[in-house]
C-alpha cells in the first residue's frame, strides 16, 4: 500500500497548493465585487461608505499572511465564504447546487462518452484497417478535435433554433417547481439532452482514439497471441485479453482529462446556460464574486483529486501488477 | 516412421509492405512424426517463428501465406479449416509456448483463470473441476498447486515458463510448439525445463517442434534437427549427423563458430 | 387571487434577502414594494410629487430644513404603528452604519428630528432646494424590528416587515418566489393585485422567451429586434415602451496624464470637432438597435430634460452636437490640427502627436460597438483613436482617478438637471465619482448651480439653469451621444391599466431604480376572464 | 596469477539495493584485479550481480562498502580531472549493439564525440587519420562505414563499433558486458577473435562478462564464478574449469548444453539433482576463502 | 527515410498539411483575398450571404469573409506561438527531469502533477479575467505558461527509457556532460513526441484562445475566430436567424482543429509503426481478395 500512501501524501500537497493559488489569484485580480457592482450601477455610494461596505463583506487588508491561515482554516473546516453577489448565500450552499447539475451532465456524457469511445475504439482496433476501423478514426479524430464551444454551437443552431427539438437551455422549465415528480424530471431531460449531446460528442472521439492505440498498441503483444492460440473466441481475446489491458492506461488518460472535460463542460453550459459549476464560476468571474470563484476552482480541483485518486484506487484493483504487500 | 503428425509443404510466407514484400518464408517442407522432437535451428530473423506463428494460424496482417503452401495436421489441411474448426484445433491439437515467457501470460488475470481459459473454451469444465485439474498440471512441472491464485508478475521467469508448458498439456496436445522458450533463461533453470519436457513428452508421446539458435543444446535434445537460412529449409537431419556430418556449408560455418567448453576451444570444421 | 408575473432582475439563483439598504443582492422587489417611499416624484404626469407615506413636505423658506408630514393611521405589516419614530430611526442607523447610505444622504443631515408622531424635521448642513428628491430614495424600516439588528449592513431580512403594498413573502425557493399583499396596507383601496410571483430568469434570451409563451405580464430586459422577436408574436397583447433615461457621453479627459493629447482636449474647437465626427445615429442604429433617444444636446440636456432645455442653445451652439463629418475636418483643420509628422493623423499645432485610446469596461458590448462605430468616423477625421477595454472596476477606477485620454460614461439621469450637472462639475467630487471624469469644472457655473438650489421660485430657477446650459454649451466638456432606453414590456393578456406613450402616467420600469413602477402597479386591473 | 602490477582493482566491494522492503546483495566483498593484457572471465546466472560489478567499475553506482583501486591509488570522491583521467583510461562495451548507439547519429559522430572529449589534441585530419585507424582494427572499411547512421549496420558491425568507440579514447581498461550474447552465432566468434587481438596488441585490460562458460573459456585467462553477489569460485581458467570444487560451478558446468552428451548423461548429475539445496546454501554469506590449486580459489558452500 | 517524407507520404497527414497550408496562405494573403477591411463597416447590419459579401455581414456591417481571412494570422499566431511556448517548457522540463531523476525530478514531477489535477480552463479563465484585456499576445503567454504539464509528463517518461538505453550509458561513460547529454544525445530521440506535442498544443492553444475569447475574456479590438464567435453571440445571431454569423467561425475552428488533428495523428503512426494501417494493408486486402494466400 505504499504506492496508495506516496499517492494520498501528493494529493494532500497538491490540495493544499490548490488552495493556495485560489487565495492568492483573486488577491491579484484588479477591481473587487463591491465596486464593480457599483461601477455599473452608476449609484451614488461615497468613496467613504464604500469602504465601509467592503470591510463589512471581508475585503479587508489584514496582514496577508493572518488572511492565509484563516483561509486554509476555513476551507479545511468546509466553510468557503458567502457570496457576494448572493449575499448572504453560502458559497458551499451556492456551488451545491451548481454541483448537482454538473455532475449530472458531466457524469452522465462522461458514462456515456467513454463506454461509446471505449467500445468504438476497441472494435476498431480489432479491425485495424478495415473500412470501419478508418471511418471510426476519422470520426473520432474529428470529434477530439473540434472545440467544444463549436459543437455547442451548431448543435444548438441545429437542433435548438432550426429544428426546434430542443430547448435553446437552461436545467429545466423555470415555471415549473422542482420536486420529484415526472413532469420536472421530464423537463430535466428534455433540457439536459443538447448540453449532454454535445459533450458525448467531443468526449467520444477522444476515448476512441485513445483506447484505439493502446489497443493497437497491446496486440503485438505474446499473451495476445497466446490467447488467440489458446483457441478462445475472438471476442473473448478481444475483451478478456487486450481491452482490459488497454483499459489501464485509458482509464488514467480519464482521470487526467476530467480537467478537459470540465473545461469542455464550462464552455457548454455557458452556451447552453445551464446553471452548472462552469457557468456558476463564469458568472462569479464576471461579477468579481470572489468567494465563488475561489470556491468553484477547489470544488473543481478536488474533484480532479478525487477522480485521480479513484483512477489510482482502480489501477490497483485492475492490475495486480500494482498489489504489492 | 509412421504417418507424420506435422506435415508442412512448400510453405511460403511473405511480410506484405507497403511498396514491397519481405519473403520471410521460403517454400519449406518437412515433417515432424508421432512423438518426435524436431529442432528448428537458424539465426535471428531467418523465420522460424513464422513458420510456427502459421502452424495455427494464428498470423495477423500483414502476414500473408501464399497459395500452394500446406500445413497438414494429422492428415488435415490447416488451411482449408473453418473458423469453428481452427479453434477445435488451436490447444487441443496445437500448443505452443512462446519465445517470451515474461509476456506470454497476461499480467491482469490469475494462474487459475488462464488455464480455466482454456478449459472452460475447449471442454466447458467448470471452475472447481478446472481448478483441480490445473493444479495437477501444475504438479506435472513441479510448482504447487497454491501458486494457483498467482498473478504472472509474482512468479519468477523459470517459474512462468514451466506455467506455460503447463498451460500447454492442458489439452493433450499432439504438438508442443516451443519457440525459444529458454533464451531469457539461465542455463541452469533452462536445464530444468528442457529436461521436464524431455520427460513428460516419454510419458505423453506428443511431439515437439523445438526452436532455438543454440545448436550445442539442440543437438542433445532434439532426434532431427532442421536448419534454417534466410528463410529457406538449408538442411534437415538426424540430430547426431547434423552435428558429426553436416552437410551445408552453412551448417559447418555455425558448428566452427560455436566454443567448447571441453577439448579445443573450436570445433574443427570437416572438409 | 390575482397574481402578476413579473421579471424585475436577472439573476441565475434566488436568495431571501430582502434588505432593502443593500444594492448588490437584495431582491429587486424589496424596494417600493415592500418599503414605500414617502413620495415619488413622478416626472411624467406633470412633473409632480405624488405622496406616499408622506402626506406632504415643506422646504423651510431658508431651504436649510425640509419637514415631512406622514399620513395618518400608517402601519408596518406587522400590525405596528408606522410614526415618526422610525424615520429618525432610519436615519440614526445610516449614521451608525454608513455602509448602508446607499445614496449618500447622511451627508447631507446636520440633525433628524421628531416633531411630532407624524412629522420628522431633517436639518441640512446646506440649504438645498432638491434634497426631498434624496430624502425620499431612502427607505424607511420599522424601528422595532431593525433596533435589535445587530449588523444591518448584512441583515438578510428574510421575513420583511414593511409598509409598501407587497410585503408578505408566501413562497420562496432559488426558482422563483411570491410576494402578497400587506394586509395593513394604507393604499389597499387601490391595489388589484393580490401576489406578484418572480420566477427566476437568468438573461435576456430567457425573459423573452417567457415574454413570447406569455408568461411574463411585467418585464425589463433588452430585447434584439423586439417587434420581430415579441411584439409580432402577439401583436394584440405584447408591447413595450422603451424610456430615454441615462446620458451616455464621450468624456475626454482634461488632465490626462499625456501632455499632448491634454493640450488639444482642453481646446474647446477640438472637442467640439470631436462632438462633430461622432456618427451619433448610426451608433443608435445599430449599436443600439435604434432603441436609445438620440441627444445632440451641447449642453446635455436632450430630450429627457426637455422641459428644462434652453432654446438659445441650440441657436448658438447646435451645430457642434451633430454629426458633420466635413464641418468637423474644417474645425480641425482651421484650429491647426493637421498631420505634420506625416503619419496620417492629425497632429497637434505645436507639431505634437495626439494620439487617443477610448477605454470602455470590458464586456459591455453595446459600448464597444458603439466605440467601434465613432473610431470609424474619427479615423475619417484623421485622429489617431483606438480602443482599449479594461476590466469593469480598473475602468472605472481609471476614471475616477482621470488616469485615461478617452471614454464612454454614464450620466445617471434625475428628476433634475442639477444632479447630473452638480455630478459632473463639482470640483469638490474629483476624484470620487467616475461622472466628474472629464474634469472640467467653471467657477460661474458652480456657483450658479449652488444657487440653485437655493431659490425656491421657479422663474429665478429655470433663469439659473437656462444660464448655466449656455455655459455649458459653449465649453461642451461633455459629449452626449444618446439617452440609453429604458426597457419596459408588458401585456395586456391579464392586466390593464399600463403606461405607454398613450398614457404616460408614471415611469413604469420594473427595475429598482424607479420608484414609478409603484404607481403602475396600483394602476393595473386585472382583465375580467 | 601475474606478477604485472593491476591497473584496476576492486576490493571488498559490496552494493546492497533496497526494493520495495527488500534488500538485494548485488555484490558482497567483491575483489578482483585486472591486468593489462589478461582476459579476466565474469561469468554467473542471470541476476548474480555481474553487472553491477560493471557499473561499479564505471561509477555509475558507488560501492556501499570497499574501494576501488585506479594504478593503486583508491579513487574516491576524486577530483573532476581525476575523473576525466579515469574515464579515457576504463571503457566499456555493452550487450546489446541495438541501443549502445544512438539511432539519430551517424558512426562518424559515435567516434568523433570520445576523440574530442579526450584526445582534443588531436584535430582535423589527424582526427580523421586517427578515427579511420581505429576502424581497421576492428575490421570495418572506414569510407563505407563513417556516413552511415546506426540502423544501417548489421549487429555484429554495430558491435565493432561499439568496441571501436571504447578504443577510440585509449583506453587501459575494457569491460565488456555479455558483449556477444545478443549476436548471432556466426558473427559472436569474431567479436571475440576481435577482444582478443585487442588484448594482446594493445596490451589491455579487459573484463569478460558472460553466462557463456564455452565463451569465456575461449578468450579468458582467468575466470571468476560468481552466486548471488558473491564469487564463488575463481582462477586460471583452465583449473578452474576442469576441476570445478565449488558445488555451484559444478552446477553450472553441468547445465551448460554440450552436443556430445545426451540428456540425462551429464558431468555432474548429482548436482543437478540438488539444484535448490545449492542455490539455497550458496546464496548465504561465506567470508571464508579456500585455496583449492595454484591461482584456484573457493568460498566453500556452508553444508 | 525522413519524418518529412513519411509524412507526405501518409494520407492522413496529407489532408492534415494541406489544411494548414491552405489555412497559412489564407492568412498571409488575406488583403489579396478581399476587397474589404477587417474593421470598416461596409455593409448593412445581419445582411445574409450574397455575391458582395461572401459569407454576410456582421451584426455592426463588418463582411464575415473578411473577418475570416484576416482572424486566421491571430488564430495561427497565437496557436503556432503558444504551442511553441508550451513545447518548450515541456520537453525541456521533461528531459531535465527524466534524465536527471532525484531531487530534480520529484519537483518536477510534483509541479507537473500539481499543474495536472488544477482545471486548465477554469484558471486560464481567472488568470485572463485577472489580466482584464486579454490581447492575443497575453493570451498565448498564459497559455504557454499553464499548459506545459502535458508535455513534461510525456516527455519525461519518454526519456526515462531512452535513458536506459545503452547509447545514453557510454556517453556518460565517454564523460560528456550532461547538458549534451539531454540535448544531443536524448532530444533528437524525441523528435516525434516533441512534434506531437508542439502540434497538439497548438491545436489546444488554437481552441484555448478561441475559448477564451468566446467568453468575454478576449480584446474586442482583435480580429480573430474567437472574437468573431463573441460578437455573434451577443448579437444573438442565433435567436435573430443570422447563422453565418457565428457559424463561419465555427466552420473555421472546426477545419483547422482538423487539420492539425490529422497531422497529429499522422505523426502518432510514423513514431509508432504499430499504428500504421496505410499502404501495406490495402495491398494486403488486396493479395487476398485476388486468392494470392491467407492467414
Ligand atoms: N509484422 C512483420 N512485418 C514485416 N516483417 C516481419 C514481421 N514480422 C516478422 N518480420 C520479418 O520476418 C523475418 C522472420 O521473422 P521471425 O520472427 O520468423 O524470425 P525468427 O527466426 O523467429 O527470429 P528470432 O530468432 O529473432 O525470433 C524477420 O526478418 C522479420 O524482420
Ligand atoms: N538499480 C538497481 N536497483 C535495485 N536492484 C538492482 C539494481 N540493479 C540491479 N539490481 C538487482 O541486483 C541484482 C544483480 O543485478 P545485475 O544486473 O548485476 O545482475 P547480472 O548478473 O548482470 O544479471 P544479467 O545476467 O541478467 O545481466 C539483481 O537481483 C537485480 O535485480
Ligand atoms: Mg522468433
Ligand atoms: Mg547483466
Amino acid at each position: 500500500m505504499a504506492f496508495l500512501l506516496r499517492r494520498v501524501v501528493f494529493y494532500l500537497a497538491a490540495f493544499i497548493a490548490a488552495a493556495t493559488i485560489n487565495f492568492f489569484l483573486p488577491r491579484l485580480m484588479p477591481g473587487d465585487p463591491i465596486q464593480k457592482m457599483f461601477a455599473g450601477a452608476g449609484s451614488d455610494l461615497s468613496l467613504e461608505n464604500l469602504n465601509a461596505l467592503k470591510l463589512t463583506f471581508g475585503f479587508i487588508d489584514a496582514p496577508i499572511g493572518e488572511q492565509y491561515l484563516a483561509y486554509l482554516k476555513s476551507v479545511f473546516t468546509g466553510d468557503l465564504g458567502r457570496s457576494v453577489r448572493f449575499f448572504p448565500l453560502p458559497v458551499t450552499e451556492l456551488l451545491g447546487r451548481a454541483l448537482i447539475w454538473t455532475v449530472g451532465l458531466v457524469g452522465t456524457a462522461t458514462i456515456i462518452g467513454f463506454t461509446i469511445g471505449t467500445l468504438l475504439g476497441v472494435m476498431a482496433a480489432w479491425r485495424r484497417g478495415t473500412r470501419f476501423d478508418t471511418v471510426i478514426s476519422l470520426l473520432s479524430i474529428f470529434s477530439s478535435s473540434v472545440p467544444a464551444v463549436v459543437v455547442s454551437l451548431i448543435t444548438l443552431f441545429a437542433f435548438g433554433y432550426t429544428l426546434g427539438w430542443f430547448p435553446n437551455g437552461y436545467a429545466a422549465d423555470p415555471m415549473l417547481d422542482p420536486a420529484w415528480g415526472w413532469d420536472y424530471i421530464a423537463s430535466v431531460l428534455y433540457h439536459g439532452t443538447l448540453p449532454m449531446l454535445t459533450m458525448v460528442i467531443v468526449l467520444t472521439g477522444g476515448f476512441a482514439v485513445t483506447m484505439r492505440n493502446n489497443m493497437i498498441n497491446l496486440l503485438g503483444e505474446d499473451y495476445i497471441v497466446m490467447g488467440r492460440a489458446k483457441g478462445l473466441s475472438d471476442r473473448g481475446v478481444m475483451l478478456w485479453y487486450a481491452a482490459r489491458n488497454a483499459l489501464l492506461p485509458t482509464v488514467s488518460a480519464l482521470a487526467i482529462s476530467l480537467g478537459a472535460v470540465l473545461g469542455g463542460s464550462l464552455v457548454t453550459e455557458v452556451v447552453f446556460n445551464y446553471p452548472g459549476m462552469g457557468n456558476t464560476l463564469y458568472q462569479a468571474i464576471l461579477a468579481r464574486d470572489y468567494p465563488v470563484i475561489q470556491g468553484a476552482l477547489l470544488i473543481m480541483t478536488a474533484a480532479m483529486l478525487v477522480a485521480n485518486f479513484v483512477v489510482d484506487l482502480s489501477y490497483v484493483l485492475l492490475d495486480p501488477r500494482l498489489k504489492r504487500a | 516412421m509412421s504417418a507424420p503428425v506435422l506435415s508442412i509443404r512448400n510453405l511460403t510466407i511473405d511480410y506484405i509492405g507497403a511498396t514491397s514484400d519481405f519473403h520471410a518464408v521460403k517454400n519449406v517442407s518437412f515433417d515432424i512424426g508421432k512423438g518426435e522432437f524436431f529442432g528448428l535451428a537458424g539465426e535471428s530473423g531467418c523465420g522460424k517463428s513464422t513458420i510456427a506463428f502459421a502452424i495455427s494460424r494464428l498470423h495477423r496482417p500483414p502476414a500473408l501465406i501464399r497459395t500452394g503452401s500446406q500445413i497438414l495436421l494429422d492428415g488435415r489441411d490447416v488451411f482449408t479449416l473453418d473458423d469453428a474448426a481452427l479453434k477445435q484445433l488451436r490447444w487441443r491439437e496445437v500448443a505452443m509456448v512462446f519465445q517470451s515467457a515474461m509476456n506470454s501470460l497476461n499480467p491482469v488475470l490469475s494462474i487459475e483463470r488462464q488455464f480455466y481459459d482454456v478449459l472452460k473454451t475447449h471442454t466447458g469444465m467448470s471452475r472447481v473441476a478446472a481448478r483441480a485439474r490445473a493444479a495437477e498440471l501444475l504438479k506435472l512441472v513441479d510448482i504447487p498447486a497454491d501458486r494457483l491464485t498467482a498473478y504472472p508478475h509474482q512468479l519468477s521467469g523459470g517459474m512462468r515458463q514451466r506455467v506455460v508448458i503447463a498451460i500447454c498439456l492442458a489439452l493433450n496436445p499432439k504438438l508442443l510448439i516451443m519457440d525459444e522458450p529458454t533464451t531469457a533463461l539461465d542455463v541452469v533453470v533452462q536445464r530444468e525445463i528442457l529436461e521436464r519436457i524431455h520427460k513428460l513428452r516419454q510419458e505423453l508421446g506428443f511431439s515437439v517442434l523445438f526452436i532455438t539458435h543454440d545448436l550445442a543444446l539442440m543437438v542433445q535434445v532434439s532426434d532431427r534437427i532442421g536448419i534454417m537460412l534466410e528463410g529457406e529449409l538449408v538442411e534437415v537431419n538426424d540430430a547426431q549427423a547434423i552435428y558429426r556430418t553436416p552437410q551445408h556449408d552453412y551448417t559447418k560455418k555455425l558448428w566452427a563458430s560455436i566454443p567448447r567448453l571441453t577439448g579445443k576451444p573450436i570445433a574443427e570444421v570437416t572438409p | 387571487q390575482v397574481v402578476l408575473t413579473v421579471s424585475s432582475e436577472q439573476t441565475t439563483t434566488y436568495v431571501r434577502n430582502f434588505n432593502p439598504f443593500n444594492q448588490t443582492s437584495a431582491r429587486a422587489t424589496t424596494k417600493d414594494f415592500i418599503y414605500e417611499p414617502l413620495a415619488i416624484f413622478n416626472r411624467l404626469a406633470g412633473a409632480k410629487w405624488e405622496y406616499r407615506l408622506a402626506e406632504s413636505f415643506e422646504l423651510a423658506d431658508d431651504l436649510k430644513s425640509i419637514t415631512f408630514v406622514l399620513r395618518d393611521g400608517l402601519k408596518w405589516s406587522d400590525g405596528q404603528p408606522l410614526t415618526a419614530d422610525d424615520v429618525v430611526f432610519t436615519y440614526d442607523n445610516l449614521k451608525k452604519f454608513p455602509a448602508l447610505d446607499f445614496n449618500s444622504v447622511g451627508k447631507l443631515m446636520e440633525s433628524v428630528e421628531k416633531l411630532d408622531a407624524r412629522t420628522v424635521r431633517f436639518n441640512l448642513i446646506q440649504p438645498n432646494s432638491l434634497v426631498a428628491t434624496t430624502i425620499v430614495a431612502m427607505p424607511i424600516v420599522p424601528q422595532h424590528i431593525w433596533k435589535d439588528v445587530a449588523d444591518p449592513v448584512t441583515f438578510t431580512n428574510e421575513n420583511p416587515v414593511g409598509s409598501g403594498p407587497m410585503t408578505e413573502i408566501t413562497r420562496f425557493t432559488p426558482q422563483v418566489y411570491e410576494q402578497c399583499r400587506n394586509p395593513n396596507y394604507w393604499d389597499a383601496a387601490s391595489l388589484h393585485v393580490d401576489c406578484i410571483r418572480m420566477p427566476q430568469l437568468a438573461d435576456n434570451p430567457q425573459v423573452l422567451a417567457a415574454l413570447v409563451d406569455g408568461t411574463l405580464d411585467w418585464a425589463t430586459s433588452f430585447v434584439p429586434d423586439i417587434d420581430n422577436t415579441f411584439v409580432a408574436k402577439d401583436p394584440v397583447n405584447n408591447h413595450y415602451w422603451f424610456l430615454p433615461s441615462s446620458l451616455v457621453a464621450f468624456t475626454l479627459n482634461l488632465e490626462s496624464p499625456d501632455a499632448n493629447n491634454k493640450k488639444a482636449f482642453n481646446d474647446v474647437n477640438f472637442r467640439r470637432a470631436v462632438s462633430m465626427l461622432i456618427d451619433r445615429q448610426s451608433i443608435i442604429d445599430i449599436a443600439g438597435y435604434g432603441y436609445p433617444v438620440i441627444n445632440e444636446d451641447p449642453a446635455m440636456l436632450g430630450s429627457f430634460y426637455k422641459a428644462f432645455g434652453n432654446p438659445e442653445v441650440v441657436t448658438q451652439f447646435g451645430q457642434y452636437g451633430k454629426f458633420d463629418l466635413e464641418a468637423g475636418k474644417a474645425l480641425l483643420e482651421q484650429s491647426g490640427y493637421v498631420d505634420k509628422d506625416g503619419d496620417g493623423f492629425r497632429d497637434n499645432a505645436d507639431g505634437t502627436p495626439i494620439a487617443i485610446d477610448i477605454e470602455i469596461p470590458n464586456g459591455w458590448t453595446d459600448w464597444i460597438d458603439a466605440v467601434q462605430i465613432a473610431i470609424e468616423s474619427l479615423k475619417q477625421g484623421g485622429l489617431n483613436v483606438k480602443m482599449s477595454t479594461p476590466e469593469e472596476s480598473v475602468w472605472a477606477s481609471d476614471l475616477i482617478d482621470a488616469k485615461y485620454s478617452m471614454s464612454l460614461n454614464a450620466i445617471a439621469s434625475a428628476a433634475n438637471p442639477y444632479f447630473p450637472y452638480i455630478r459632473s462639475f463639482n470640483p469638490a467630487d474629483f476624484g470620487k465619482s467616475r461622472t466628474s471624469a472629464q474634469r472640467w469644472t467653471d467657477p460661474e457655473v458652480v456657483e450658479m448651480l449652488n444657487k440653485y438650489t437655493q431659490v425656491k421660485d421657479p422663474a429665478e430657477q429655470k433663469s439659473i439653469m437656462d444660464a448655466i446650459q449656455l455655459k455649458v454649451a459653449a465649453a461642451m466638456p461633455v459629449i452626449p451621444v444618446y439617452n440609453s432606453p429604458s426597457f419596459y414590456q408588458y401585456s395586456t393578456k391579464r392586466f390593464t391599466g399600463w403606461a405607454n406613450a398613450e398614457n404616460p402616467i408614471t415611469s413604469p420600469v420594473v427595475s429598482n431604480a424607479n420608484p414609478g413602477r409603484l404607481l403602475q402597479l396600483l394602476a393595473l386591473r386585472p382583465v375580467a376572464q | 596469477m601475474t606478477d604485472s602490477a593491476p591497473i584496476l582493482a576492486l576490493d571488498n566491494v559490496s552494493k546492497v539495493f533496497h526494493r520495495g522492503g527488500s534488500t538485494v546483495h548485488a555484490a558482497r566483498a567483491v575483489s578482483f584485479a585486472l591486468h593489462p593484457g589478461r582476459t579476466l572471465a565474469l561469468v554467473g546466472e542471470s541476476g548474480s550481480g555481474k553487472t553491477t560489478a560493471a557499473r561499479l567499475i564505471m561509477r555509475e553506482y558507488r560501492p556501499d562498502q570497499g574501494r576501488l583501486l585506479f594504478r593503486g591509488e583508491p579513487i574516491e570522491g576524486s577530483a573532476v580531472r581525476d575523473m576525466k583521467a579515469y574515464r579515457s583510461a576504463v571503457q566499456m562495451v555493452f550487450q546489446d549493439p541495438f541501443s549502445s548507439l544512438n539511432p539519430v547519429h551517424t558512426i562518424r559522430y559515435h567516434l568523433e564525440r570520445p576523440m574530442r572529449l579526450h584526445q582534443s589534441s588531436l584535430k582535423g585530419a589527424a582526427r580523421d587519420a586517427a578515427i579511420a585507424e581505429v576502424l581497421t582494427r576492428v575490421k570495418l572499411d572506414p569510407a563505407l562505414i563513417l556516413p552511415k547512421y546506426p540502423h544501417e549496420l548489421s549487429g555484429g558491425q554495430r558491435q565493432r563499433i561499439s568496441i571501436a568507440r571504447a578504443l577510440a579514447v585509449n583506453p587501459e581498461v575494457i569491460i565488456a558486458d555479455e558483449p556477444t550474447s545478443m549476436l548471432d552465432v556466426s558473427v559472436r566468434l569474431g567479436i571475440l577473435n576481435l577482444l582478443n587481438d585487442m588484448k594482446r596488441q594493445l596490451k589491455l585490460a579487459v573484463l569478460y562478462i558472460t553466462h557463456d562458460i564455452a565463451t569465456a573459456r575461449y578468450v579468458a585467462e582467468d575466470i571468476m564464478v560468481m552466486y548471488a553477489g558473491q564469487i564463488v569460485e575463481w582462477g586460471e581458467t583452465e583449473s578452474v574449469l576442469g576441476n570445478p570444487q565449488h558445488p555451484y560451478t559444478r552446477l553450472l558446468l553441468s547445465a551448460v548444453p554440450d552436443p556430445d552428451r545426451r540428456f540425462g548423461d551429464t558431468r555432474f548429475s548429482d548436482e543437478l539433482d540438488r539444484i535448490d539445496l545449492i542455490r539455497r546454501q550458496s546464496a548465504l554469506e561465506q567470508p571464508e576463502v579456500q585455496e583449492i590449486g595454484p591461482n584456484h580459489f573457493i568460498r566453500p558452500m556452508p553444508v | 527515410m525522413s519524418v518529412l517524407t513519411q509524412l507526405l507520404r501518409n494520407r492522413k497527414a496529407l489532408v492534415g498539411v494541406t489544411i494548414l497550408a491552405i489555412v497559412i496562405l489564407v492568412a498571409i494573403f488575406a488583403p489579396l483575398l478581399t476587397e474589404y477591411s477587417p474593421t470598416q463597416r461596409v455593409g448593412r447590419p445581419h445582411q445574409p450571404p450574397s455575391t458582395d459579401h461572401l459569407l454576410g455581414t456582421t451584426r455592426l456591417g463588418y463582411d464575415v469573409f473578411t473577418r475570416l481571412l484576416y482572424g486566421a494570422r491571430i488564430s495561427l499566431a497565437v496557436g503556432f506561438g503558444a504551442g511553441l511556448l508550451i513545447t518548450v517548457i515541456g520537453t525541456v522540463l521533461g528531459i531535465i527531469a527524466g534524465y536527471k531523476g532525484g531531487v530534480v525530478d520529484e519537483v518536477i514531477t510534483f509541479l507537473t502533477n500539481m499543474v495536472l489535477v488544477i482545471p486548465n480552463l477554469p484558471l486560464l479563465l481567472v488568470l485572463a479575467a485577472f489580466i482584464g484585456q486579454a490581447s492575443p499576445l497575453v493570451i498565448a503567454v498564459i497559455l504557454g505558461f499553464t499548459s506545459w504539464a502535458w508535455g513534461v509528463r510525456v516527455t519525461r517518461s519518454e526519456t526515462l527509457s531512452i535513458r536506459q538505453r545503452d547509447f545514453v550509458k557510454s556517453a556518460e561513460m565517454l564523460g560528456e556532460p550532461s547538458w549534451r547529454i539531454m540535448a544531443f544525445e536524448i532530444f533528437p530521440n524525441l523528435i516525434s513526441i516533441v512534434g506531437i506535442n508542439f502540434i497538439g498544443s497548438v491545436l489546444f492553444a488554437v481552441i484555448t484562445e478561441a475559448t477564451l475569447e468566446f467568453l468575454g475574456l478576449g480584446d474586442p479590438n482583435t480580429v480573430s475566430w474567437g472574437i468573431m464567435l463573441y460578437n455573434a453571440q451577443n448579437a444573438s445571431a442565433l435567436s435573430v436567424g443570422a447563422w453565418w454569423d457565428i457559424l463561419t467561425p465555427c466552420f473555421a475552428l472546426a477545419v483547422l482543429g482538423l487539420g492539425l488533428a490529422l497531422i497529429n495523428f499522422a505523426i502518432d503512426e510514423i513514431a509508432n509503426p504499430r499504428l500504421r494501417t496505410g499502404g501495406m494493408l490495402a495491398r494486403w486486402t488486396g493479395l487476398i481478395r485476388r486468392g494470392e494466400g491467407t492467414l
